[in-house]
């Protein structure tokens, strides 16, 4: 973090994230997990992803949290913990101003996550595109279908693991 | 749990409101049909396809569907190293290339630890300014397109014109610069830039003016947009909305103030939202409002900076880019805002190889979209068409 | 009021006083025991709306366009691309002549055709001047008006005969806009017909002669007059499916409206009767209100101007010109204007228009009786 | 009621003004913007009339670092394979081989004195495949590899579309390898150094 500018709202980020997430700790104890202190983005882990959606819920409607906005929910493949993710950058859109990152995991092979499209409608889609491209499901999910790829098409392309199939409909896939 | 189902739903709800909203008799209605608009559609703005159940012009409901120009951006990323994405990035919103390099640059220098030289800062605003003016021009223009008008996108155009030519001559390209680099840019501005710049600045003022005049005034163009579309506030940040589009419904929300990222926070300049005199806060006209506000707006904007600007004598704005770029191991949430709304990079960096583990591009156009299913609902088609106009999406970044 | 105003002592034929010299000799001219005049009569029309189309209405247009939009338009065939219009009537002929597999074959044919025979009949009443009309009806207006809503009927085959959604959308939208818009257009007529009282071409443009010029034009001669006369001008637009009224063909809503799925010649059929009907309703408004075939100039002291300018040729070039003004300033705000809405559009007519062509009617009504 | 007298006054307001904008427009068609490039002077002296130009006869000039066809300046290439590694897109095809010793004399130096140690017979450029980045360029050691400002190239058949910059024949590049061998065998794996030239002075091209 080079420019200076950037550094002063950066660390009162994480001392933000910080008082956010002892909310959160309070209210579900250990089924969030520690914070973790990444300069650029603090983020947490839901431990217990049943939970996810009331935690969801809960930073969106807690008076001292407000997480109205969630700007980003991305698909994490890690596969030498064997495990898929989410990981959803959220933020409150007002006075409060904060941000913070969350984390989910599921395994790796028929794993699932709680959908929170009805928390945040954002979700929808991004939820719909971390399916389509890493195969977890969501449940609860209004409409979960693949968004990007062709409804008929095999195999989860941004996991790591992933062999492009060779034919689509008789056409040659390149590479 | 029957509470958490009933307080998901709490605060997401679109109720068409306006003016100018027409009032369907169901007794005259009759069969459903189903309308496919596009892929191939003159107003769908690229390769996105809506599936329209109508009786008769009214829209009961439009799904959309994407992917028809997806071009696995975020697969590609993982294969070529850092430098490497950002030729891709260019691509994923075509109309505002320098936006979004700006955008992923900022991401992977958050994890890298570079000085950025404060002449190339200012650099990257006023191509960025530039580009987002561009990218405005052909949204108004655009619009206009689908409300019939054909004379103001061509006036559009023209003016896009000479701001591509102004960065083709700093850039070396007129479309997909490349030209924002992880640490710097590519080149500094050429001899004579500055007072090139400013007389743009100086020429288009007039012209936006007698763009306000022929098209914006219009007692048509308003019939058309006021009163359309509406989104309120809440349901519009719930979706996710950004940019112009959340500005439009009232939201007084911007990255470049809110982040105040690169030289934003030394420079004057307003958020600019519709004031509810010309239009009904949340409509279609005030999305093309805000659109043309902001264009105002970066000229200040540029005009600030060009002043500001620090002059040297031959200066290497490729100086602080690291010669091997390879970040440590982390991950960040980068953003810039783009002239379509927020668009942000998350990255993921093991801090062994020269190419991200994961880069997910967090596109304004795909999130602003995704509210097009509410939106469309008891519309008619003509209403559905200034929707989708008023959203702006590029599909090139809605896909990726 | 006579017609002894035309310029006396001339060639018998060239140019004759007397009214419809050309068109009278011409039927009566008998080639084999064929009624070979008539013919030509019928032929002059159409060589006229095919002509016109191609340097005015197609060519005119994209130039008037592109100038508006700071363009160069066509430029590449031909001095200043004159001989474009040529070239894309080749370019249409070559085209594959396509009719889509589920289409009505019987409607989607005879869509096009009649809507250019609705379009071309309307010129049977249309005098070229002083010496050349088709057929002086003595109710020619009233024949005008109904033929042109017959392209209603070619409209309708065409767009449900393609058994696409588009171009039923198209042609759906365009029916309700045509038959609502004859209703304000009708009235705006009749208000001249009120102030000529006569249905006759011929009559109209005799009515307005004098050695004014252009003050003897209905227009001038009764103030009112002006509310009918932008009625009928705004209700024509509606009629010919032009901006901002062209939402039947809307490109941006209904890709091409009625004639999505029309290609080469057929498509160019369309688009001529589109460009006969715009002539059509041009001439209309210059007969009923602006003096026909008359001149506009006046005679000032030894000026005479309008003598000067009078005559079977001068007329045509007088009745030809004012039918191009009008098509420019259909053009002109066909590249200004946004579209309507449908609803909009019904509310203009039904809402706006009408009420007021209904005023107009009693106030011309009122004027004739009262002031004149 | 007066709201719809309102709408019918504003509507035939603005409609006038714009008619009146379309006009002046279109008088204005006398008067064109003509082809003066972006870094003339004279660029904004014509501000109003056409401002379109008949592409292939006139055109506004690319400015000099206008970044369209690639090209390489194979005489001064020295075959360090860096712009291909760098190329997000992989449209750059090389093929070396090492110049034997009694030929480096005739592999010959670079414009800027370096030594040449490679032969490149094959140097292909799918400048269909190219996006033009300037990545390559970026990184090219030596400057011998730049986008030049010709900006309209395009052909009828895709194969044309890969430009051959390599300095050898087949015949000659076989020449070579053969000539190669026979030193290799000559004199047994004289520490073999695989990449020579780019580390000398790497990012050089950048500046």
């Amino acid at each position: 973090m080079g420019d200076t500018q950037e550094n002063i709202p950066q660390s009162g980020e994480v001392i933000a994230a910080k008082a956010v997430w002892q909310v959160i700790n309070e209210k579900f104890g250990d089924a969030v997990s520690e914070l973790d202190e990444n300069p650029f983005m603090p983020f947490f882990e839901v431990l217990k992803r049943e939970q996810w959606r009331d935690i969801a819920l809960f930073m969106r409607d807690n008076p001292k949290l407000r997480f109205t906005y969630m700007a980003c929910l991305s698909g994490v493949d890690y596969p030498e913990e064997r495990k898929l993710g989410i990981v959803c950058n959220l933020e409150s859109l007002g006075e409060l101003g904060h941000r913070i990152a969350v984390k989910v995991k599921c395994d790796r092979e028929g794993g699932i996550i709680p959908s929170v499209a009805k928390v945040w409608k954002t979700a929808d889609w991004h939820e719909r595109e971390a399916y389509d491209m890493y195969g977890m499901e969501f449940s609860g999910h209004p409409d979960l279908r693949r968004i990007l790829c062709p409804e008929d098409w095999e195999g989860y392309p941004l996991r790591k693991d992933y062999q492009v199939q060779e034919t689509y409909h008789g056409i040659k896939v390149p590479e | 749990m029957q509470e958490l189902g009933k307080a998901e739903h709490s605060s997401v709800r679109v109720t068409p409101k306006g003016d100018n909203r027409v009032i369907i008799e169901k007794d005259i209605s009759s069969e459903e049909m189903i309308l496919n608009m596009g892929p191939q559609h003159p107003s769908t703005h690229g390769v996105l396809r809506l599936e329209c159940k109508t009786d008769g012009e009214v829209v009961i409901e439009a799904e959309p569907y994407l992917g028809y120009l997806h071009r696995c951006f975020e697969k590609h990323a993982e294969m070529v190293d850092y430098p490497g994405v950002v030729p891709f990035v260019d691509r994923m919103d075509y109309l505002a290339s320098m936006n979004s390099d700006f955008a992923f640059c900022i991401a992977v220098e958050k994890l890298l630890d570079v000085e950025i030289p404060r002449r190339v800062e200012f650099i990257r605003v006023i191509v960025s300014e530039f580009n987002r003016i561009a990218s405005h021009l052909v949204a108004i223009g655009t619009y206009a397109i689908d409300l019939g008008a054909f004379t103001p996108f061509l006036f559009c155009f023209r003016d896009r014109e000479h701001i591509l030519n102004l960065l083709e001559w700093t850039s070396g390209a007129r479309m997909l610069y490349n030209y924002i680099l992880i640490g710097g840019v590519a080149y500094d501005f050429p001899e004579g830039f500055k007072e090139r710049a400013l007389e743009f600045v100086k020429y288009f003022r007039p012209k936006a003016l007698e763009l306000q005049k022929l098209l914006t005034e219009n007692e048509i163009f308003v019939k058309r947009t006021k009163g359309i579309g509406m989104m309120p506030a809440d349901v519009a940040i719930n979706y996710g909305w950004s940019g112009p589009m959340l500005r439009g419904s009232g939201v007084e929300w911007d990255l470049r103030k809110e982040d105040a990222y690169s030289i934003y926070p030394e420079l004057d300049f307003k958020v600019c939202v519709p004031d509810g005199r010309f239009s009904d806060i949340g409509d279609c006209l005030s999305r093309h409002l805000v659109r043309a506000m902001e264009m105002e707006e970066s000229l200040n904007i540029i005009e600030q900076s060009l002043e500001m600007m620090p002059e040297e004598d031959g200066f290497d704005p490729r100086a602080a880019i690291p010669k091997r770029i390879r970040p440590k191991a982390g991950e960040v949430y980068g953003r810039a805002e783009n002239p379509r709304g927020e668009l942000g990079f998350y990255i993921q960096s093991d801090g062994k190889s020269t190419s991200p583990l994961r880069c997910k591009a967090r596109s304004s156009c795909f999130v602003n979209l995704s509210a097009m299913k509410e939106l469309s609902l008891g519309q008619l088609i003509p209403d559905l068409v200034s929707i989708i106009g008023s959203i702006d999406i590029v599909l090139g970044e809605v896909d990726r | 009021m006579s017609t002894g105003a035309l310029l006396p002592n001339s060639f018998p034929l060239v140019m004759s006083t007397n009214l419809n010299a050309w068109s009278d000799a011409l039927s009566e001219l008998h080639l084999f025991g064929m009624p070979f005049g008539l013919i030509i009569i019928a032929a002059i029309p159409l060589v006229f709306i095919a002509l016109y189309a191609l340097t005015y209405g197609v060519y005119g247009e994209r130039k008037i366009s592109a100038f508006m939009q700071d363009r160069l338009g066509p430029m590449e065939v031909g001095k200043w691309g004159i001989l474009q219009t040529l070239a894309d009537i080749l370019k249409l002929l070559q085209k594959e002549d396509i009719v889509n597999k589920s289409a009505d074959k019987f409607l989607f044919v005879i869509g096009p055709g009649i809507l250019f025979v609705g379009a071309f009949l309307a010129f049977a009443v249309l005098p070229f001047g002083p010496a050349f009309i088709g057929a002086d009806l003595n109710v020619g207006l009233f024949y005008a008006i109904g033929i042109v809503a017959l392209e209603v009927v070619g409209i309708l085959a065409a767009g449900w005969g393609s058994n696409n959604k588009w171009a039923l959308y198209g042609a759906i939208r365009s029916v309700a806009q045509i038959v609502s818009y004859e209703i304000p257009a009708a009235i705006a007529i009749l208000c001249g017909a009120m102030m000529a009282g006569t249905l006759s071409m011929q009559q109209f443009n005799l009515l307005q002669q004098g050695e004014y010029g252009f003050l003897h034009f209905f227009l001038f001669q009764n103030p009112i007059a002006w509310l009918p006369f932008i009625i009928y001008f705004i209700a024509s637009l509606a009629e010919t499916n032009r901006a901002p009224f062209d939402i039947p063909e809307a490109e941006s809503e209904l890709v091409a409206g009625y004639f999505t799925e029309y290609t080469g010649m057929k498509f160019a059929v369309i688009f001529l009767a589109e460009y006969g009907s715009m002539f059509m309703v041009s001439a209309i408004i210059s007969i009923v209100f602006l003096g026909g075939w008359n001149s506009p100039l006046p005679n000032i002291g030894p000026l005479s101007l309008n003598d000067w300018t009078t005559g079977p040729v001068w007329g045509a070039f007088w009745i030809v010109m004012k039918g191009f003004f009008f098509i420019f300033v259909q053009m002109w705000l066909r590249w200004t204007l946004p579209r309507l809405r449908v609803d909009q559009l019904m509310h203009l007519c039904w809402k706006v228009l009408t009420p007021f062509a209904f005023v107009a009617f009693v106030l011309i009504a009122v004027w004739e009786i009262y002031v004149k | 009621m007066s709201g719809y007298f309102r709408d019918i006054g504003s509507s035939i307001t603005t409609i006038l003004t714009g008619m009146g904008i379309t006009l002046r427009h279109f008088f204005n068609a006398v008067k064109r913007k003509g082809d003066a490039g972006i870094d003339e002077e004279n660029y904004f002296n014509q501000v109003d009339g056409l401002v379109t130009l008949q592409y292939p006869r006139e055109a506004i000039p690319t400015p000099k670092i206008g970044r369209y066809r690639l090209y390489n300046e194979i005489d001064d290439c020295i075959g360090c394979n860096q712009c291909a590694r760098a190329c997000p897109i992989d449209c750059i095809t090389i093929e070396t081989i090492k110049a034997t010793k009694d030929d480096l004399a005739v592999c010959g130096k670079t414009s800027g004195g370096q030594q040449k140690r490679f032969w490149v017979p094959v140097f292909d450029i799918d400048v269909a495949q190219c996006m033009t980045c300037g990545i390559c360029s970026a990184v090219c050691p030596t400057e011998c590899l730049y986008h030049t400002q010709v900006s309209d190239f395009s052909e009828f058949s895709r194969e044309n579309m890969i430009y051959h910059f390599g300095n050898l024949t087949k015949l000659e590049a076989e020449a070579k390898r053969k000539k190669l061998e026979e030193e290799k065998k000559a004199a047994p794996a004289p520490k073999p150094k695989p990449k020579p030239a780019p580390k000398t002075e790497p990012e050089k091209g950048s500046q």
